[in-house]
């Protein structure tokens, strides 16, 4: 098993990736490192927010991802 | 998504509401857009809208209250998003409407790109949308 | 009137706007009411609905105004005003919608009585519809 | 000819009737006098506006209507 990174509207874009698979468990470091370095820039920014296992994180540099876990990075909402 | 029959059906199964307010948002057949496209990510996406329609039913007295909003590509002219209150009053009915439409526009777990000259452009809310959003808490 | 076929056609002629709000106030079908009967002024009615209409124009963005108020004597469940206002941004369609049924409620010339137990009572607005008004002036 | 005084909303129903013809000219004190005391009562209340011609007066009082004008007593709106 392994844990599921699920990229968000824009943050599609910049990974050229829907999902990417990586080894379990992952944490915010751990995640980081996986997601290259343009998506991890945006990480880091306030505005955008991460969810694990259908939850969004209040910390996400808290992020405790474990087997067969989604991870979904979410950026900006437009709706409408 | 057909926003009359839904209006329809909202004011047939509240038959004591004294009115109905609505709000439909769509797709501008002019300035230039060819395609809109929205996005949503399942696990938070409908849940948020359930939590949102509960909270808009603490805030005013409803009798009713639908929400619909699509996901995909469409065209220009197409409906994107319905919100309908039914009320005793018209106020609670009109002020649920502005609260959910601004909590969808840019607190919902929804994103959204434009095709222009065949070229897709993400949207992020404007600085308005969060203006109004603010006005709520 | 039928709102459903009065709000396509507003959204019909308006197809660069990106949303349309309503509002349509009807007969309750429960609470004791048998029937409702609005009466009004016709030199005074329609001059003073084309006068909230330019007013509201003037203060909102609009591409777009749909205002019927019906007269006569109405049953439970039919629709009595409907509102329509389409915009290039919502909060100008929601908001002219807020305006002018504040307006139509309380400072428009139409009077209303309602069919009670077999008897006719007038309604005199609400302190809360003129409290409503109070906020756009 | 005549002036025609016009009863609206719940004013028919303490004038008893839709419309009274009275001789022209008409002014306040003859209005007031042409109504009835239950009708006259409302219309020395603030609320109660009087339109001649087809314009509601800004002073009532200075109401001067004169042969073919309709006078319409014109109580507390409610509409929707």
């Amino acid at each position: 098993m392994a844990v599921t990174i699920l990229f968000l509207g824009p943050l599609r874009d910049l990974a050229g990736a829907e999902t990417l698979e990586v080894e379990a468990p992952l944490d915010w470091s751990g995640l980081l490192g996986s997601v290259g370095e343009e998506v991890a820039d945006q990480l880091q920014q306030e505005r955008v927010n991460v969810a694990c296992a259908g939850r969004v994180l209040a910390d996400k540099t808290a992020l405790k991802a474990k087997d067969g876990d989604e991870v979904a990075l979410l950026p900006p909402v437009s709706g409408g | 998504m057909d926003p009359g029959a839904e209006l329809e059906a909202l004011t047939a199964a509240t038959p004591d509401a004294g009115g109905i307010a609505s709000f439909v948002g769509k797709v501008r057949a002019s300035g230039g857009v060819e395609a809109l496209e929205l996005s949503h990510y399942e696990p938070l996406t409908l849940p948020g809208m359930q939590e949102l329609a509960a909270q808009a039913e603490q805030r005013f007295a409803l009798m009713g209250l639908t929400m619909i909003h699509r996901i995909g590509t469409m065209g220009p002219g197409d409906p994107i998003v319905l919100v309908g209150a039914a009320a005793r009053h018209r106020r609670d009915a009109i002020l649920a409407v502005d609260f959910c439409m601004d909590h969808l526009k840019s607190a919902a777990w929804f994103w959204k790109r434009e095709k222009r000259g065949g070229e897709w452009h993400w949207i992020e809310p404007r600085i308005e949308d969060h203006a109004d959003l603010a006005r709520w808490s």
